[in-house]
């Protein structure tokens, strides 16, 4: 932590863009903030919030922020359509209890499990995380994929309203909004707790990378700092979680601080997972592989 | 018979108001063909305005063959002073709108308004819009139509202004001719002498002023007797009509 | 006849310019961006022709199925609205703000309720074109009928015209050419709405079929959808011209005091 | 004076008229259909007084001036780009396909390529805004320009002005009303381009205070946010209407040959 | 000198096209007065506009003072028939835009125009809109703007047409006046046989048809004579001129 002074004048002028979303993997990164950790590791941090995360690609691709927080799909359209990047790290999800995914029906439909979706309509975002792990959780429950009637309902919070108001039977949504969902009457019919399906990762453009290796290190140790300064102590980080994670009001008592895993890449074989949907779903002409995808240089070496 | 009684009526001019009528009577006879003479701004066309019940009267009533004015008549025609065609009407339509509105049935309509149209030489230009006409032409356009309209009353701006002398002699005695024939009640504004003589049973000689007031009222029963622009009697009328305004003149240079 | 021919054909020819100009612009940017967000324009075009044959003529017909349909039902609202109030001077003192009120109000934020009503079929879609594209339609209708010279009405009025009539002959021919113009800007607005609107809850459409090559991060099949909608829009375009020579006739005479 | 004041007085009346309605009409809906989605006014009122203290003022600036300095820049372009393309027909003939082509296409489609260039800061937004409402600004300034009698044009050119004199003269005066109406109808857009425009790279301005009160699933808060969007647009209609009066006089003269 | 020479001109009527002028030659003096009368819808505003500029001849060529015409002249003033006021200036700044559009200083022009205003009789109205006049006000707003002008050649088409009779005779007194003392050239549309043989030092009579055709032309040297309106000359002229109308008048009709 006593870096300051050894770094290089350029590379101390050079700051960090993160793009963030007002969602719980990107708590780490206030935390940081909150804690001078930034400053301690000897580097400048601008987090750019944006609300959803095609204008944060849009961003990224655009070269105007270096790093952010997004799915594995992300990753591979990033690189698919020139915006080389790298996975440094996961952010959320090392542990299935990490960043959870539901699929909840709607208060009126009576429907209990899986079983009884079929014919029903299935609200979700169309070729992101969360048709993905939608995909994987009817696949392992045994449901055929063709017997849902997937709706595509890009905004999440259009999403809980039209599950709210019963115009569609289903929907599969991220927390807090699951919850948020259950509590308000919707059923919970599962959620991807029971298996490690959906991580998020926090990635870099490669031009970053090779310009500032340096501040690009730090940034990771400080938010892998926070992160475990989130899990030990997570009452005293209640207000920030609360205020920057956009938890509705309903749930400010009863929601839970999330905790976060160590800094780690994610595993071959999900990595594999991800990319033999994608190419199921013809998103991508071939599948990347594991090394073109990730960077293991960035993790501190602890 | 028409009653103009005790009629106020005021513009509103930005912040200030300008009195054109203040208590101001006037009687016109069923079948009389009255003349409005008088100089520019002096209220003349007000006048009509408030006969056509276009304009409302500040104050005071106005009552057309016993029945109080209260916005425009279906037996009036008006034409105004800047003619107030419709741009998106070609001559014909335009002429044919004021029986359209009426709900006269087609079939009836159409050889009146070409009878019309004829009479009024515009034959040539009758599926011209206005913009692609002469002055004169637009003019006689808006004098068609109303006289299409067979009305009781027949209120006219300045109908012949814009014409040469001889179309407009010629549509002189056309309007003479109506006039007696359907015995209608006109009431006519020029700025000709010789018109106001050749044409009123009546004239009205106004003064400009704040408010307009009535310099001089002439009879002029020998209206329409053939030859009568060349006798005696018209040019000695016509004298007189221009002394009673050149004293409104004098007086008006001397305010 | 040979005018309009010659008229018509300077018109081809600046589409054509255009066109053209657009297309070199493109290549240029395209060729110095050097950046995967921006397809050459052989690409895209490739793309068009290629997915044409797929469903983009399908996405094609539904948004203009909806375009249309919501653009006509605003028209038919708006447009006598909009002509009561520039003239009923009472209906407008109490009309006037309540759309002054509402409509800066972004009716995006009211999707949850219209979908609520209207559930996820055209239904709402077409209901939130109209919604917005009819606040456009009303003010400028209304501003219209309001430059109307009171000589024309009176002039009506004096023909021994009704209120209705007025409204039938000066009011509504008066303001047509407005109500051209207004038509004009309602249809881009109508489109950029309904890519909106197609981008929430629908398989079907442009919006969605833009949304989601965008989201599959296949920017030649993004602007293969893009090339649909400017077509689209240009379609619509002309064929407001092509309904405003017809009835406004009279401002576009060829006489010579008219033009220059 | 005194005609002045009862026509204003009147304008008050028409708005508490018209608030009083809106709040009526929306407690009913609130009551029937006892939907979360819906918060009661006196709810959203409360949230509006309440957040005004902490943030939602900043909130409002913020919006206000990014509105106001973009409809100002589409305005200083648009307009003299309007008058000239509906003067000079042979610019027109190149120009007027070229605003066609590209005015219907979603220029949010456009949003990769205007953050390459102009970043995340303001000028993305406003470049945003003014991009979109620049053409509505043109299209009707070209159109009002086409639609003023040639005869007017005549007459300034046989005082002896050049081409110039009658764009200063004739041509500008002549549409300001119909600019005044576009710039009404502007403002309507810029407002919803702005709600757009704020919910990407900003923790500042009404339009993300809005989207981050739904997705908190915060209803009161959200409409306290389209309370503050509905005053900001109520108020910009009263200053252009304030300008519209000031500079379009003669268009509203209270002689009595003019209104009825 | 003026030289029309071998002008065509033909206005598109939707599909048909109409020719108003025919290889039309025309010369007129440096101040010289020529008036212009014929029947309504024969050509002469065309004529005008074509003098000013404003119209292009279809063919042929037209030299004021020995330059070719290219659109309009900074020392020609032109009075439209329709006045072509401005709805968006008040009668003060409408006589003063010429004035304003040739960049004279505000100090100099201000007495001009406060000037001509006074000997219009606006000086009540100066502060009005045009839509806030009577039809002959605006007739003399019209009139004020194209005299502040101080142009060397003046088109007047029926400028008088809508005021009473006497401020007409004042008015074409005035016009006598400034022809006489500052010589310019005027070509002066009228329908009025008396004024045309009072304020025109040549008259010329066309007869309408396509193309429009001069039946005559009539010299008047005696214009401006002081007392010329009670002369045995100007009643025998006025005869002259009606005559020559009368026959153009006759052929249409045979037409
Ligand atoms: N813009 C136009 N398009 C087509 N035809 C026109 C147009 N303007 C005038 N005309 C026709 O050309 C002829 C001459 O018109 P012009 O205005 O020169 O007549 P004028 O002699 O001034 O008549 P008036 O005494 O009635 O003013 C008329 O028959 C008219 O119908
Ligand atoms: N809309 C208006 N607002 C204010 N003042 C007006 C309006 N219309 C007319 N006036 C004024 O009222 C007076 C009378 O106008 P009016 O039109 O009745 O005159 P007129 O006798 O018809 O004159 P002319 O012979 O010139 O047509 C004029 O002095 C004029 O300035
Ligand atoms: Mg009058
Ligand atoms: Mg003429």
């Amino acid at each position: 932590p006593k870096k300051s002074e050894n770094q290089s004048p350029i590379s101390e002028a050079k700051v960090v863009k993160i793009g963030v979303l007002p969602i719980e993997d990107n708590l780490p990164f206030y935390v940081a903030e909150k804690d001078k950790l930034y400053t301690k590791e000897g580097v400048q941090v601008e987090l750019v919030s944006f609300a959803s995360a095609m204008e944060r690609d849009a961003a990224l691709q655009a070269g105007q922020i270096d790093g952010q927080v997004a799915d594995l799909l992300a990753v591979a359209l990033l690189k698919k359509i020139g915006a080389d990047v790298k996975i440094a790290s996961i952010g959320l999800g090392a542990t299935p209890k990490e960043g959870r995914f539901a699929i909840l029906s709607s208060p009126k439909s009576g429907i209990q499990d899986l079983a009884g979706l079929k014919g029903g309509t299935l609200g979700i975002s169309q070729n992101s995380i969360i048709d993905y792990v939608s995909d994987q959780m009817l696949l392992d429950k045994g449901v055929q994929l063709d017997s849902v009637k997937k709706v595509s309902i890009p905004k999440m919070p259009v999403r809980l309203d039209m599950l709210l108001s019963d115009q569609i039977n289903a929907a599969c949504l991220p927390d807090p909004l699951a919850s948020l969902a259950q509590a308000k009457g919707a059923h919970l019919l599962i959620d991807d707790t029971y298996k490690n399906i959906s991580q998020t990762v926090f990635l870099f453009r490669t031009d970053s990378i090779n310009d500032n290796s340096e501040g690009i290190k730090a940034v990771l140790r400080a938010y892998g700092t926070a992160g475990q300064a989130l899990t030990n102590s997570p009452d005293q980080y209640r207000d920030l979680f609360l205020e920057k994670a956009q938890i509705p009001q309903e749930l400010k008592d009863s929601y839970q601080t999330p905790t976060f895993s160590k800094l780690q890449l994610p595993t071959e074989e999900e990595v594999q997972s991800v990319m033999k949907w994608m190419v199921e779903k013809n998103l991508i002409p071939q599948a990347y592989n594991y090394q073109e995808l990730v960077d293991p240089n960035l993790l501190p070496s602890s | 018979m028409i009653e103009v009684s005790h009629c106020d009526f005021i513009y509103n001019q930005g912040k200030s108001q300008v009195k054109v009528y203040d208590d101001f009577n006037l009687t016109i006879e069923r079948g009389e063909s009255l003349v409005l003479i008088g100089p520019s701004g002096c209220g003349k066309s007000t006048l009509l305005y408030l006969l056509s019940g276009l304009l409302k009267p500040t104050a005071g009533n106005i009552k057309i063959f016993s029945e109080s004015v209260k916005g425009t008549r279906q037996k009036t025609a008006f034409i105004l002073q800047e003619y107030g065609l419709f741009p998106w009407l070609t001559v014909e339509q335009n002429v044919s709108l004021g029986l359209r509105v009426r709900h006269t049935v087609k079939r009836n309509y159409k050889p009146l308004v070409e009878e019309m149209i004829r009479k009024m030489g515009l034959g040539e230009v009758k599926h011209n819009f206005p913009s692609q006409l002469s002055g004169g032409q637009r003019q006689r356009v808006a004098l068609a139509r109303a006289l299409t309209l067979q009305p009781d009353l027949l209120l006219m701006d300045e109908p012949l202004s814009a014409l040469d002398a001889l179309t407009r002699e010629r549509l002189q005695g056309l309007l003479l001719e109506i006039w007696q024939e359907q015995r209608l009640t006109t009431v006519l504004v020029t700025h000709s002498i010789e018109e106001a003589v050749f044409l009123g049973s009546r004239i009205l000689v106004l003064l400009d002023g704040r408010p307009t007031k009535v310099v001089g009222e002439i009879s002029n029963p020998l209206v329409g007797k053939p030859g009568y622009r060349q006798t005696e009697e018209f040019f000695q009328k016509t004298s007189y009509v221009r002394s009673l305004l050149e004293r409104g003149g004098l007086d008006e240079s001397a305010r | 006849m040979n005018l309009q021919g010659k008229v018509f054909q300077g018109k081809s020819w600046g589409y054509l310019g255009a066109i053209v100009f657009l297309l070199a612009l493109w290549q240029y940017a395209a060729w110095s961006l050097q950046t995967p967000l921006l397809p050459t324009p052989q690409a895209a075009i490739a793309a068009t022709i290629r997915l044409f044959e797929a469903d983009l003529g399908k996405h094609f017909w539904v948004s203009t199925y909806r375009v249309v349909l919501s653009t006509l039902t605003a028209f038919l609202i708006g447009l006598p609205l909009g002509i009561i109030m520039g003239y009923e001077g009472r209906i407008d003192r109490f009309l006037a703000p309540l759309v002054y009120i509402t409509y800066p109000i972004p009716k995006i934020v009211f999707l949850p309720l219209i979908l609520l009503f209207l559930g996820l079929g055209d239904g709402s879609k077409i209901f939130l074109i109209t919604f917005i594209v009819f606040f456009q339609i009303l003010v400028t209708t209304r501003d219209a009928v309001r430059k109307v010279q009171s000589e024309t009405i009176s002039s009506l009025r004096s023909l021994g015209g009704n209120r209705f009539q007025v409204y039938r002959y000066v009011l509504l021919p008066a303001s047509l050419p407005d109500v051209f113009t207004s038509l004009r800007l309602s249809m881009g607005t109508a489109i950029a709405v309904l890519f909106f609107a197609e981008s929430f809850a629908t398989t079907e459409g442009l919006g969605y079929f833009i949304m989601d090559s965008w989201s599959r991060a296949a920017p030649d099949e993004m602007f293969a959808g893009i090339i649909m909608m400017a077509l689209l829009g240009v379609g619509l375009f002309i064929v407001v011209d092509f309904f405003d020579n017809i009835f406004c006739r009279w401002q576009h005479l060829n006489g010579y005091k008219e033009g220059k």
